[in-house]
């Protein structure tokens, strides 16, 4: 088993309440398959999702964050994933400027009935992480 | 303040149970008092705040007067002895700091029934603030 | 840019000129009251004082040395709960100009009944420089600030090119002027019709003012540009992030002073970081030891993602640090940085919409993710 | 005569190995105790460690620095604010650390179960910015000299030059320090309470004869007078009168810092931070009116005045507000000054015990009857 194959990442895939867990249930219905290394975490919309929560685990043990919401004009709450897009925008380029490895950090859209694009993002995310290796910050006692 | 006739601002705390009700009482039977005491109704004198008498100097008070019932009377049981320790901290803060303030602070014991040595207090403590003149940080800036 | 200013004698100096003005003013009942910083009793620090009693006046200093409280903080405290019913003019510098504007926006301060007075600004001095010796920081900092000479000054003043002309309503600009007067350039209708009531002309051509800004803030620019480099170069990557914040001591000190960190009670010092004793020893347990009282990185980082596109780089968080942490420096950088994402300055002017509040259906398409297609077909060959 | 423990090693090495042991003999599940953060000059803070290498050879757990990045016994209750702790925690901490720990149980922020507190007579610590310059390292061999002879190095705060309490009272194990000779080739570790003794009791990997010393030995009797004499002096340098006050807080700018640093100061809104303090504009300008002028922001003196009516009487002068002014303002010099008076008033030493309720919370029948006219 290479290395890779034994480091197991730790996902946190935030998910809105309206169409990124309905992808999840759709795939569940399909009876798709994902890492089980990726944890979904339900947001009531991508904008609820403070930028702290996208920081926070990165330092204190998460490998990689995605978060998948509805397409621009579907939102529950008319301009969520709009504010969302901009705040991960935000966090991208504080991450970029202190060379903490914005790439650990996705958005994408999917839709309600996407189960199969759910699980490809997270198959597809799991395997770019893999590749990145271990977050250095979560070993770090000093943070 | 031209120097016709100093009248100190005296804040007075006084407890709704006994202090106020003397003051009343001596008001309607007419005994001579300065109209210097003003007065802020508290439900107890264990109410009173150590922010609150603090305020009252720094806002520029001549005297701060807090009167509440007899040890053991308290409607309330204990609000008096916590008064009484509040005071004396206050007043022990004000000595090591060599605060005026200390003499222009006094806690007094009144009954409902007492309204002439309410009318008493009510004198003698206008004619000591009166001793001490206007507050020396009336019109202080830098407070 | 106004291209015309009204001129203001100055023949003892830009300060005396400047509270000359004020105290005309005052007495004319143009404003109703001034809020500037003034030297205290003990002559060792100034203090933003509200007065209406001209005798304040005599220690007032529009450029002190150092700055102490950011005049923004001062602001908003004044102005917070409403308008008031007094004209005040506050004569700010630049930078806090330019965080009042945004404390604006972010309704923390109420601009209608006040006037923004700013003047060119050499920069001031650390304040724990300042602090060890006053009566010598004073001298060094006129010295230097005759010439423009920056090097004394705090390290986000060194390369500061934001030194002039802000969206205030009046701005003195003392470059390029002949000695012996300033331009008094009105910045919005507000600001004329105070030019107007004290009947001074607005028609002093500001062409080398103008020319000899441009120069400068180009000049500045460049510099920033080059420190931006130097200090990304140190910072980047866990190690370099970890050895600047290394010496933190948890105490917010940074937070507490920031113009633009209003909150009453900050998210890290909520309950949604103190947690149960078995958190904090798992999470020890993964990090081999875990630093105490923990989330010092996360503490940084989150709060620049709360107020960084807000951030003026003033500097007020580098001079209350207690261990010399160069916190200014690295949010100047992650400032400008993020800001140029947006596309937005800081304080620039009250009608740029703040930028996570704004938002446009068609945009920062770089930030989506793009749905690669390989890993659906896999999924057809595997079934 | 307390029972003790002499082992032949120097009095910080003892105890890490004594750590070590007690971690990987898993009688403790981690231990709370200054160290080095991995950067460059190596900054010092307090970790919670849960992994015995900290422990070893050049491991990053230093307890005994002479530095204290902020106060433990604030963190002591952060760690067991939310709940007690369910397995054995040690801490290394200093004794004004111990006392306000023992003045915030009291306040129910925190809980003294299963806490093993080791503590030691203290020689003082050093200023944050000696820390924040790099000068720590330096200073060490100078310091652990003034500490053998009894002394106080001279660069160390005046708070804790002053310090009248450097001997601990409350912990479960105490490490002789202060006026210990031979402390770099012997420790002795007093075991003051049965829990202290019982985590030590059969520890392999911790060779020790027994022993049964006094801990008030000669040289602290001595530091305690001369510290007792610095007090006074320190004390009567303090600036009095409202005019004087005003001076010395002239330089406040009100970032409140002290505060924050305060483990007495536990609320998590502050009366001058909250809603109570922002004034609408009618009432400044009415002030305005009154005055002439008024400084913002406002309550520069009014918050040091309150902030003494709530802390004064628990102050039990750590010195961490003075370190952290921006301001350089002698705050800790006033604090324990005013805290002596009015502990002195209800004859109450914060930290001594943990039972002895708070004077503000309790009162006698028959009591300052001078107070009331």
């Amino acid at each position: 088993m290479s290395d890779e194959q034994e480091f197991e990442p730790r996902i946190i895939y935030f998910l809105c309440s309206w169409c990124g867990s309905g992808g999840g249930e759709t795939a569940a219905a399909h009876h798709l398959h994902y890492p089980e290394n990726v944890r979904p975490s339900r947001v009531n919309c991508t904008g609820a999702l403070p930028a702290v929560h996208i920081i926070r685990p990165l330092i204190e043990g998460a490998d990689g964050v995605v978060i998948s919401g509805c397409y621009p004009g579907d939102c529950h709450y008319n301009d969520g994933n709009f504010r969302a897009r901009r705040r991960v925008a935000l966090v991208k380029s504080i991450l970029d400027t202190l060379g903490l490895e914005p790439e650990r950090v996705w958005f994408r859209y999917v839709a309600h009935g996407e189960g199969q694009r759910f699980v490809d993002t997270a198959t597809e995310f799991n395997d770019h992480i893999k590749k990145l290796g271990p977050n250095p910050l979560k070993t770090r006692s000093d943070t | 303040m031209e120097e016709q006739e100093f009248t100190p601002k005296i804040v007075g705390f006084l407890c709704n149970w006994c202090a106020y009700t003397a003051a009343d009482t001596a008001g309607v039977s007419r005994l001579q008092m300065p109209p210097s005491v003003m007065v802020v109704r508290v439900m107890c004198s264990g109410r009173v705040d150590p922010l609150f008498v603090l305020s009252a100097f720094l806002r520029g008070g001549d005297g701060v007067l807090v009167a509440g019932c007899w040890p053991g009377q308290c409607h309330y049981q204990k609000g008096n002895f916590h008064a009484r320790r509040r005071a004396a901290m206050l007043k022990s803060i004000f000595e090591t700091l060599g605060l005026e303030m200390g003499d222009r602070f006094r806690l007094s014991w009144v009954s409902a029934s007492e309204a002439p040595r309410f009318a008493e207090v009510a004198k003698g403590f206008t004619e000591e603030v009166k001793q001490l003149g206007p507050s020396p940080i009336w019109d202080e800036v830098f407070l | 840019m106004n291209d015309k200013g009204a001129i203001l004698p100055a023949e003892n100096g830009v300060e005396a000129a400047v509270v000359g003005w004020l105290k005309e003013a005052l007495n004319k009942k143009v404003f109703d009251a001034l809020l500037m910083p003034v030297q205290v009793p003990a002559g060792d620090s100034f203090a933003y004082l509200l007065l209406q009693n001209p005798a304040l006046l005599e220690n007032g200093s529009p450029l002190p040395p150092v700055m102490p409280v950011q005049g923004a903080r001062a602001i908003s405290r004044l102005t917070m709960r409403g308008n008031g019913s007094k004209r005040i003019a506050a004569v700010v510098r630049p930078c806090e100009a330019r965080a009042a504007i945004e404390l604006t926006k972010l309704e923390q301060a109420h601009l209608d009944n006040l006037w923004l007075i700013t003047v060119d600004c050499p920069g001031v001095l650390p304040l724990s420089d300042y602090l060890d010796d006053p009566a010598a920081g004073a001298a060094r900092f006129v010295e230097a600030s005759q010439h423009w000479d920056r090097a004394p000054m705090r390290p986000v003043c060194q390369i500061c090119h934001r030194f002039s002309m802000p969206a205030s309503d009046l701005h003195v600009g003392t470059l390029g002027s002949a000695d012996g007067a300033v331009f008094v350039i009105p910045g919005s209708p507000k600001g004329e019709r105070v030019l107007e009531s004290m009947d001074m002309p607005v028609d002093a051509a500001l062409d080398d003012w103008a020319a000899q800004v441009k120069e400068m803030e180009e000049a500045q620019t460049e510099r920033r540009q080059q420190a931006h480099a130097d200090l990304r170069a140190g910072i980047a990557g866990p190690d370099g992030l970890l050895d600047v914040f290394s010496d933190c001591i948890n105490c917010h000190n940074c937070q507490r002073v920031c113009p633009v960190c209003y909150c009453r009670q900050c998210y890290f010092e909520s309950a949604a970081l103190k947690l149960p004793p078995e958190n904090y020893l798992t999470r020890s347990k993964r990090k081999g030891a875990l630093r105490f009282p923990p989330d010092t990185l996360l503490f940084h980082i989150g709060r620049a993602s709360h107020m960084i596109l807000s951030c003026v780089s003033c500097g007020a968080c580098e001079d209350a640090c207690p261990m010399s942490i160069p916190v200014a420096q690295v949010f100047r950088l992650l400032a400008d940085r993020a800001q140029e994402t947006f596309g937005y300055v800081a304080g620039k002017s009250l009608d740029d919409p703040l930028p996570l509040v704004a938002y446009e259906m068609d945009e920062f398409h770089q930030v989506e993710q793009p749905y690669v297609e390989i890993y659906h077909k896999r999924e057809v060959q595997d079934a | 005569m307390p029972e003790g423990l002499k082992i032949n090693k120097g009095a910080q090495e003892a105890v890490r190995e004594l750590l070590c042991s007690l971690l990987e003999s898993g009688r403790v599940n981690g231990v709370l105790a200054l160290g080095r953060t991995r950067g460059a000059n190596g900054g010092v803070a307090y970790s919670l460690f849960t992994d015995s290498d900290a422990f070893v050879a050049d491991g990053a757990a230093l307890p005994f620095l002479p530095f204290m990045p902020a106060n433990a016994g604030g963190l002591l209750s952060r760690l067991t604010l939310k709940g007690s702790l369910a397995g054995p925690v040690a801490a290394v901490v200093k004794p004004c650390e111990l006392r306000a720990f023992i003045e915030l149980v009291k306040r129910s922020q925190g809980s003294l179960d299963n806490l093993l507190l080791i503590s030691s007579t203290c020689g003082g610590v050093y200023p944050l910015d000696v820390g924040a310059n790099g000068g720590l390292e330096e200073r060490l061999p100078r310091y652990w000299e003034a500490v053998k002879q009894g002394e106080v190095d001279s660069d160390v705060r005046p708070v804790c030059r002053a310090c009248v309490h450097f001997v601990p009272e409350n912990a479960d194990i105490t490490v002789a320090l202060v006026g210990e000779e031979d402390l770099d080739t012997q420790c002795t570790l007093f075991l003051d309470t049965e829990k202290g003794a019982a985590f030590v009791k059969g520890l392999e990997g911790l060779q020790g004869t027994s022993l049964s010393g006094e801990l008030e030995t000669e040289p602290i009797q001595r530091s305690h007078s001369q510290r007792a004499a610095y007090r006074e002096e320190l004390f009567a340098g303090v600036e009095v009168g409202m005019q004087e006050l005003i001076r010395t807080f002239g330089r406040c700018i009100g970032c409140h810092a002290c505060k924050t640093v305060c483990p007495i100061c536990y609320c998590s809104l502050c009366y001058f931070d909250s809603q109570d303090c922002e004034y609408l504009p009618e009432i400044y300008e009415s002030e305005l009116e009154r005055k002439g002028g008024l400084r913002l922001p406002p309550n520069t003196v009014f918050f040091q005045l309150g902030r003494l009516a709530h802390v004064s009487v628990s102050c039990v002068g750590c010195g961490m507000c003075t370190d952290v002014c921006p301001a350089d303002i002698p705050v800790s010099t006033i604090f324990s000054k005013v805290g002596t008076s009015v502990q002195a008033l209800f004859d109450y030493q914060p930290g001594k015990d943990v039972t002895e309720e708070i004077p503000l919370m309790t009162f006698e029948e028959e009591e300052l009857a001078q107070v009331a006219t």
